[in-house]
């Protein structure tokens, strides 16, 4: 009866760097320091930072896992900081004492990363953040960030969101975890766009879901009693919204009477569009195997590389969501 | 149906302090009333006993802990292992996949009550065993991934009606009732303040405490794992690592605010649901109001010492 | 009744079974250390990367906040009580100490020292004159720090840099390849174990714990020792929030839950009784290395699905409890 | 001249009023014996003198002007020292730091010297003939030891009052010795001693003024020698008495060729007993004699299956117990009344009633549900028959004075309807009303065909009590004491060793 959500191996949805804008900085090993090696047989280290019950998270440890296994590489090491930051610091100091070349690194938080820097800078180990970005200085703090423009994602949501209100009503945000620049970025991008665009739909509770489905469900429950002429429902993640829809369920609405808009692409949020309880999911690609070893070998073998890699993220709604069900994770 | 049992009449006590809870949760309802919109309508009452279920539950089988003098730490984790094994046997039918997570807080409850009764642990190191461990469990046997659940059955026991009522909700109340019974008028109620008051006396007297003792504690990890498996069938996913996270801290607040002192000998289950409730009802007028957690969680804290100061008990020695 | 006048000797025999008992005692006492030292020796056998220096000194740097907390809650745990919120107490003094930089790094201590103590003096105040059980008081604590800390954190998302350079080094400098903070946490441990052993207020502790009503009646000033313990806890938790923002680098939000149950697991382990009256310094240090070992070693042990660490945590909690139950029984029998 | 003195101080508990307008002198250089049932006060007064209760009125003199103590530290520092009734030291803590808490002798640096305080306290416990390692933990050493620690700790800071509340409950004869020895040291200095006991002999042995409360009010207060025994238990009971020093009927019961109710056969335990075995015949009263530390209690606690055993049987009216455990023990028919009535008697939350009923529910309940109207019953008829004094059968058993907590452990007792009772002694601490009580109720209970052990470190209690005297030594048994040997000299002398 369950549905195991067969991750990025399966189907489509390889991750596409977007095209970088001319005279963007890159990075190479002359100027991060340390010495060429091969890919092959360097040493890695993946440093998960969240439990895997989101999607997102299993997807993305499993694209890296079987990236490494297809391009060859035997040594890597990964480790689960089950959302302990502390725990994913010393996870990664661990590794570093224990000789990794390179490090990727999904940061739970985008602070805090300190004493990693000052260990990984004295032995020149590349670090690559995936997914959430660290607020330190590229090319020398880390080597490059890989991920998605959360401003903007953000951004399409609110377009989203607007276009299925008709530009007026009611909206709720499930905010994501704090202290991470993917939840103020979806924030912000979200408010300011509509702003922007539709003045007359109104953001009236905020309220934090903390990127887990049972937090979304809770706060949507008292939400729909306090806020009856809720409009939609903004969910900075899949999880959130999934939530947020079986909390819709339990108060008796009808699919469609409130509009509900996420990030992530999960094949269960895409699943809801096409149900219809779903407007639109906005994509954040978790798929940064291929990317992330890719970027890794071009920089070990000495080519340059960006310092912030932004991918491409599709988007699904009612038009695309039935056809392109099969790439979402 | 002479005096009651359970608490002898006490002169020295204040009214407020025997119904401060209640009188508590009657204010925080009119404040509601009068200050926060759409309270007083059937649904959003509806929405406040089913998220309010699953804690009144486990608060009962840690009040029947508390009564002995003990904490059961590792009642979030049992929430997790019975929310864990619920999708794997769900194959077999709701009923085998209900089984085998009660089975699963059986097994629990019986380590922590042998840790406790046999070997002799002290109730917070014992539980905190499993704690760490049973979680851990879970996430291993579910692979740490969420899981939907469709099944049509176990979705009726977490968002279905029965005569008007959620059928979470009932199950709730019957359990409630069913252990404000075992502890007013049956033997083992009695044996089990008892061991609260005085556990070495109550060994001398004959009785038979380990057997009592283990019981309790398997008690209280099975009514974890309804809880779990409710929660799962409510929230229409099974998530191990998620499932009854720092519930340990909301039911023993409940129990603690409801009037039950921690150093045993005495359970009051109606004062563990007010307690419930009340810090249910804190929540969601934070929530309404949209406050955010920060203030939410100080106003907790403070009508947590407000509760337990008010209900404190005099020593008697 | 036939009874000579002659003097009374109480003279308490020399058990039979003395000697054994002082061998079990000090294991029982020193189990921790003991268990410490097999597994790192199994370690060290076993596993090549554990052998390496620099993973002794991360393990040290990993665990000096906890040792600290620890310390704190050994303190709370001989006079019988406990403390939950050493958790919010960390993070909240982590948050303060990384926003207090900007003013220099003695006002980065200066802050969550006095808030977090405050916090701690609440706490001590109303366990030692209201009789509410330390539980629900320090529980209660856990929450309103938490919340607090979110008040000034705009609910977690707002994260402060720390700003002085020599808070930064404190967090990530070292001497003799050892870090700073590792040093501090020592020195501090140290002080802890002479106040503990060596002075009035450490039997007044011992004493509380032991016996509170005795103690009362003996004159011990029980009501501002366990005022004391509390504070003393409290600043503890705010210190070590202050180091670990420092090496951090910021007033990370997202930390600290659970931390107060590491803590009391350190404790106990470390042979402290949770009833009160008996425990050492000595065995908390062995009870938090033993706990960081085995998050070290989990990890060495490579790939596996790291959801087993729990597991094998919780298992080995429970063994090493239940070791230490036995060896304090043969100990009684004898 | 008054050292210390109250006037009219009253204190109500709740439901009690525990002292009402009572008024006592205490002189420099007095032993003054405060006396009076269970319950009547004693331990309230002594609280309210050192400060561990504030009196709701009443007015406290200390050395010629007005006192308020509001702790006992304070009460300390004016130098009133105190031996509270439960003896009240920290028991995991050293002997020596015991000795010395709050007091530690510190060296330069302001930290404890240990040395000095070891070798002080080792010294000092020498005068009190103490003789043991001063740094073990001070729970490791017997009751009397532990006592004697007490009263070490009380006259070692400059005391000018101290405050005994039976003192001797735990004391063997020898060691009584040396307390009155301490106590006369102590009357030659000036310091004024109040004295509280059960014990008749001990007061006229070592006390010159007498204070005797009942129900709370002073009823007589003067020279003791000017009072007879007689007269001032009729004092403190409210109702004459006629002379004999236990309320034992000295008939001899037993039928001498009745199969033993109690079988006991070869019980060892490591360390602690050595093959001891004995039979107790249907109404028949064995003592079980010796020291403290013989191993009389633990012989008890084995039989009731309370206490490891490595081996040994025990056996009730023919039937063997294989391996007793304390549910085992209770279904055979053996009752067992522990020596510790706050430890391991009473619980002290529930009420009356739940303690009385506790053991026979199953009995006294259909499926699992107890019938409150059957409890009721029970607990009636035993509340009347052991004469328990509350203010309900609701009220916490914890609030009840010493003698009737007793009695309701009795009471429990004996509503399980025991073959065989074992008494661990069962009148520590408990007036002579009480006293005299339990004693008649010992002989009616073997009257009516109960085999009973008693244990007691009160001679002339079991001697009179008793039919046969087992004498213990180190848990092993070094004699048995029958038909005319049962007297004190023979007693003394098989504890001794001067017979076999
Ligand atoms: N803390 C208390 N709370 C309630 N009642 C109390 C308390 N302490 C004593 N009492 C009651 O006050 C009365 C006097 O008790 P007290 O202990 O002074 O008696 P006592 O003369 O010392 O008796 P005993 O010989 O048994 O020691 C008793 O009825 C007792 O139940
Ligand atoms: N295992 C033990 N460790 C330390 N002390 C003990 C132990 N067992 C007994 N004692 C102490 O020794 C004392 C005497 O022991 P025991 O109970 O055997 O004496 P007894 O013969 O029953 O005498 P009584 O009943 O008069 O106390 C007790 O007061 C107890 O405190
Ligand atoms: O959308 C999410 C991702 O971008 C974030 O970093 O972690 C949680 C995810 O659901
Ligand atoms: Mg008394
Ligand atoms: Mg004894």
């Amino acid at each position: 009866e369950d549905n195991d959500p067969t991750p990025a191996a399966a189907g489509g949805g390889a991750q596409v760097a977007q095209s970088a804008a001319a005279g963007a900085a890159t990075c190479t090993i002359e100027q991060y320091g340390g010495s060429k090696v091969d890919l092959k047989t360097a040493k890695v280290g993946f440093s998960q930072s969240e439990k895997e019950a989101n999607p997102f998270r299993i997807a993305e440890t499993q694209s890296i896992e079987d990236e490494a296994a297809k391009q060859g590489i035997v040594n890597l090491t990964t480790t689960n900081a089950n959302s302990q930051f502390n725990k994913q610091i010393s996870d990664v100091e661990q590794m570093i004492d224990s000789g990794v070349q390179l490090l990727v690194i999904a940061p739970l938080n985008s602070d805090g990363w300190d004493s990693v820097f000052a260990k990984a800078s004295a032995k020149h180990i590349p670090i690559i953040t995936i997914d959430r970005k660290i607020n330190a200085t590229p090319c020398r703090d880390y080597l490059t960030f890989i991920g998605s423009d959360f401003a903007e994602q953000g951004k399409r949501a609110a377009t989203e969101m607007a276009k299925a209100l008709g530009n007026k009503g009611k909206v709720a945000i499930l905010l994501g975890s704090p202290g991470n620049n993917v939840t103020t970025l979806r924030t912000s991008g979200f408010k300011d766009e509509i702003a922007k665009i539709a003045p007359d739909v109104q953001i009236v509770f905020e309220q934090t879901g903390n990127f887990a489905r049972e937090d979304g469900q809770k706060v949507t429950e008292q939400l729909l009693q306090s806020n009856p002429d809720i409009n939609g429902i903004y969910g900075e993640n899949d999880e959130m919204a999934l939530g947020a829809i079986t909390a819709l369920k339990g108060a008796g609405k009808k699919a469609g009477d409130v509009k509900v808009v996420s990030i992530d692409g999960t094949k269960g949020a895409v699943q809801a569009i096409v149900d219809g309880w779903a407007s639109a999911v906005i994509e954040s690609n978790p798929r940064f195997g291929p990317l992330a070893f890719e970027t890794a070998g071009k920089f070990l073998s000495g080519e340059p590389v960006g310092q912030d890699i932004i991918i491409q993220d599709r988007q699904y709604d009612a038009g695309n969501a039935t056809s392109d069900l099969s790439s979402a994770y | 149906m002479t005096t009651a049992v359970l608490s002898r009449p006490k002169i020295d006590k204040t009214w407020l302090s025997q119904y401060g809870v209640y009188l508590a949760v009657v204010l925080l309802v009119l404040y509601n009333i009068f200050f926060t919109p759409y309270f007083l309508t059937w649904s959003n009452l509806r929405i406040q006993l089913i998220q309010v279920a699953p804690i009144v539950i486990v608060a009962l089988g840690m009040a029947l802990v508390i009564g002995t003098e003990g904490i059961d730490l590792s009642v979030g984790s049992v929430m997790a292992l019975a929310a864990a094994l619920i999708p794997l046997y769900l194959g077999y039918g709701v009923i085998a996949a209900v089984l085998v997570s009660l089975l699963a807080g059986v097994a629990v409850g019986l380590i922590n009550g042998v840790l406790v009764a046999r070997v002799g642990l002290q109730p917070i190191v014992a539980t905190l065993a499993l704690f760490v461990g049973g979680r851990g469990l879970a996430v291993v046997i579910s692979e740490g991934k969420l899981k939907d659940v469709r099944n049509a059955d176990l979705l009726y026991l977490g968002s279905g009606d029965l005569l008007g009522l959620p059928v979470l909700v009932w199950v709730a109340a019957v359990l409630v009732l069913a252990v404000a019974f075992l502890v007013r008028r049956t033997v083992f109620g009695r044996r089990l303040l008892a061991i609260g008051g005085n556990r070495r006396a109550t060994e001398l007297a004959g009785l038979p405490v380990t057997r009592v003792l283990i019981t309790v504690y398997v008690l209280c990890a099975v009514l974890a794992s309804i809880a779990g498996l409710l929660s799962v069938a409510r929230i229409q996913s099974s998530d191990a690592s998620a499932v009854g996270l720092l519930i340990e801290l909301s039911a023993i607040t409940a129990v603690v605010v409801g009037g039950t002192p921690l150093t045993g000998g005495k359970v009051r289950v109606l004062g563990t649901v007010a307690g419930a409730l009340l810090m249910q009802l804190v929540i969601a007028t934070m929530i309404k109001h949209d406050l955010q957690p920060s203030t939410t969680e100080m106003v907790q804290a403070v009508i947590i010492l407000i509760a337990v100061y008010v209900a404190r008990e005099r020593k008697t020695r | 009744m036939t009874v000579s006048e002659a003097p009374a000797i109480v003279v308490e025999d020399v058990r039979k079974a003395e000697r054994t008992d002082h061998v079990v005692g000090a294991v029982q006492r020193q189990g921790a250390l003991a268990v410490l030292v097999i597994v790192v020796l199994i370690s060290l056998m076993a596993f090549p990367g554990f052998r390496s220096f620099d993973n002794a000194a991360t393990i040290l740097v990993a665990a000096a906040p906890p040792m600290l907390i620890a310390l704190g809650m050994t303190f709370v745990i001989i006079t019988g009580g406990i403390d939950l919120s050493v958790g919010s107490l960390y993070v909240l003094g982590g948050v303060l100490a990384a926003w207090a930089s900007q003013y220099g790094i003695l006002a980065a201590f200066a802050l969550p020292l006095a808030v977090c103590g405050a916090i701690g003096v609440a706490n001590g105040l109303l366990i030692a004159y209201t009789r509410m059980a330390p539980f629900i008081v320090t529980l209660a604590a856990l929450l309103g720090a938490r919340g607090l800390m979110r008040a000034i954190s705009a609910e977690g998302s707002e994260t402060y840099l720390v700003r002085d350079g020599a808070l930064r080094r404190l967090g990530n400098g070292s001497l003799f390849d050892i870090g700073y903070q590792v040093w501090l946490v020592a020195a501090l441990v140290a002080l802890g174990m002479i106040v503990l052993a060596r002075t009035r207020f450490g039997a007044s502790v011992y004493a509380v714990g032991g016996s509170e009503d005795a103690a009362a009646l003996m004159g011990v000033p029980v009501r501002r020792t366990k005022v004391w313990v509390y504070v003393l806890s409290g600043l503890l938790a705010g210190v070590a929030g202050a180091i670990n923002a420092a090496k951090l680098g910021s007033g990370v939000t997202v930390l600290g839950t659970g931390m107060e149950l590491d803590a009391i697991a350190a404790v106990v382990i470390g042979g402290t009784l949770l009833t009160g009256g008996a425990g050492t310094i000595a065995g908390t240090v062995a009870g938090v290395l033993l706990l960081g070992v085995i998050q070290n070693l989990i990890n060495q042990v490579g790939n596996v699905n790291s959801n087993w660490q729990q597991v094998i945590s919780g298992a080995f909690l429970a063994l090493v409890v239940v070791a230490q139950t036995y060896l304090v029984r043969l100990r009684r029998v004898n | 001249m008054s050292l210390l003195h109250v006037t009219e101080v009253s204190k109500t508990f709740p439901g009690v009023r525990a002292l009402d307008r009572v008024s006592f002198t205490l002189r420099p250089g007095e032993v003054h014996a405060l006396v009076g049932e269970n319950g009547a006060g004693k331990s309230t007064l002594i609280k309210v003198l050192t400060g561990v209760y504030q009196p709701d009125e009443g007015e406290l003199t200390y050395q010629g002007s007005p006192a308020r103590f509001g702790t006992p530290m304070d009460a300390q520092h004016a130098g009133i020292s105190t031996i509270y009734q439960e003896v009240n030291l920290v028991p995991l803590m050293s002997v020596a730091q015991n000795l010395f808490l709050g007091r530690e002798p510190r060296n330069a640096l302001g930290l404890v010297d240990r040395k000095r305080m070891e070798r002080e306290a080792r010294e000092l416990l020498a005068g009190y003939g103490v003789t043991t390692d001063v740094r073990r933990p001070l729970g490791t050493l017997a009751l009397g030891a532990q006592q004697m620690v007490a009263l070490a700790r009380a006259v070692m800071i400059e005391a000018k009052v101290v405050i005994m509340d039976e003192p001797t409950s735990s004391l063997e004869p020898r060691e009584v010795r040396t307390l009155f020895g301490v106590i006369r040291d102590l009357h030659a200095r000036g310091i004024g001693i109040v004295y509280v006991s059960h014990r008749l002999d001990e007061l006229y042995e070592i006390c010159d003024a007498v204070t005797i409360l009942r129900d709370g009010r002073v009823v007589h207060t003067g020279q003791l020698a000017e009072l007879s025994r007689i007269r001032l238990v009729s004092l403190m009971l409210g109702r004459e008495m006629t002379e004999g020093a236990t309320a034992f009927s000295g008939a001899a019961t037993g039928d001498g060729d009745a199969p033993p109710v109690l079988r006991v056969r070869g019980l060892n335990s490591r360390h602690k007993l050595h093959d001891v075995s004995f039979d107790v015949r249907p109404g028949e009263v064995v003592g079980l004699g010796g020291l403290l530390g013989a191993g009389r209690s633990e012989t008890i606690k084995a039989i009731g299956g309370a206490y490891h055993l490595d081996s040994g049987d025990v056996e009730v009216d023919g039937k063997d117990l294989r391996k007793p455990t304390t549910v085992r023990a209770v279904k055979a028919g053996i009752a067992v009344q522990p020596e510790d009535r706050k430890a391991e008697g009473i619980i002290p939350t529930l009420s009356v009633r739940e303690n009385i009923a506790l053991a026979v529910l199953p009995r006294l309940s259909r499926l699992g549900l107890v019938s409150d109207a059957r409890v009721d019953e029970v607990v009636t008829a035993y509340m009347t028959r052991l004469r328990i004094k509350a203010a309900s059968p609701d009220q916490a058993v914890g609030d009840l004075s010493g003698g009737n907590q007793q009695k309701v452990l009795l009471a429990r007792l004996l509503a399980t309807g025991p073959k065989a009772l074992l008494l661990d002694e069962p009148t520590r601490g408990i007036d002579v009303g009480a006293k005299a009580e339990v004693q008649s109720l010992i002989d009616e209970l073997a009257a009516e065909g109960l085999g009973v052990v008693l244990v007691s470190s009160d001679a002339e209690e079991l001697i009179e009590g008793s039919d046969r005297v087992v004498v213990l030594r180190d848990g092993v048994v070094v004699g048995t004491l029958t038909g005319a040997e049962v007297t004190t000299e023979d007693l003394m002398a098989a504890i001794a060793g001067e017979r076999s």
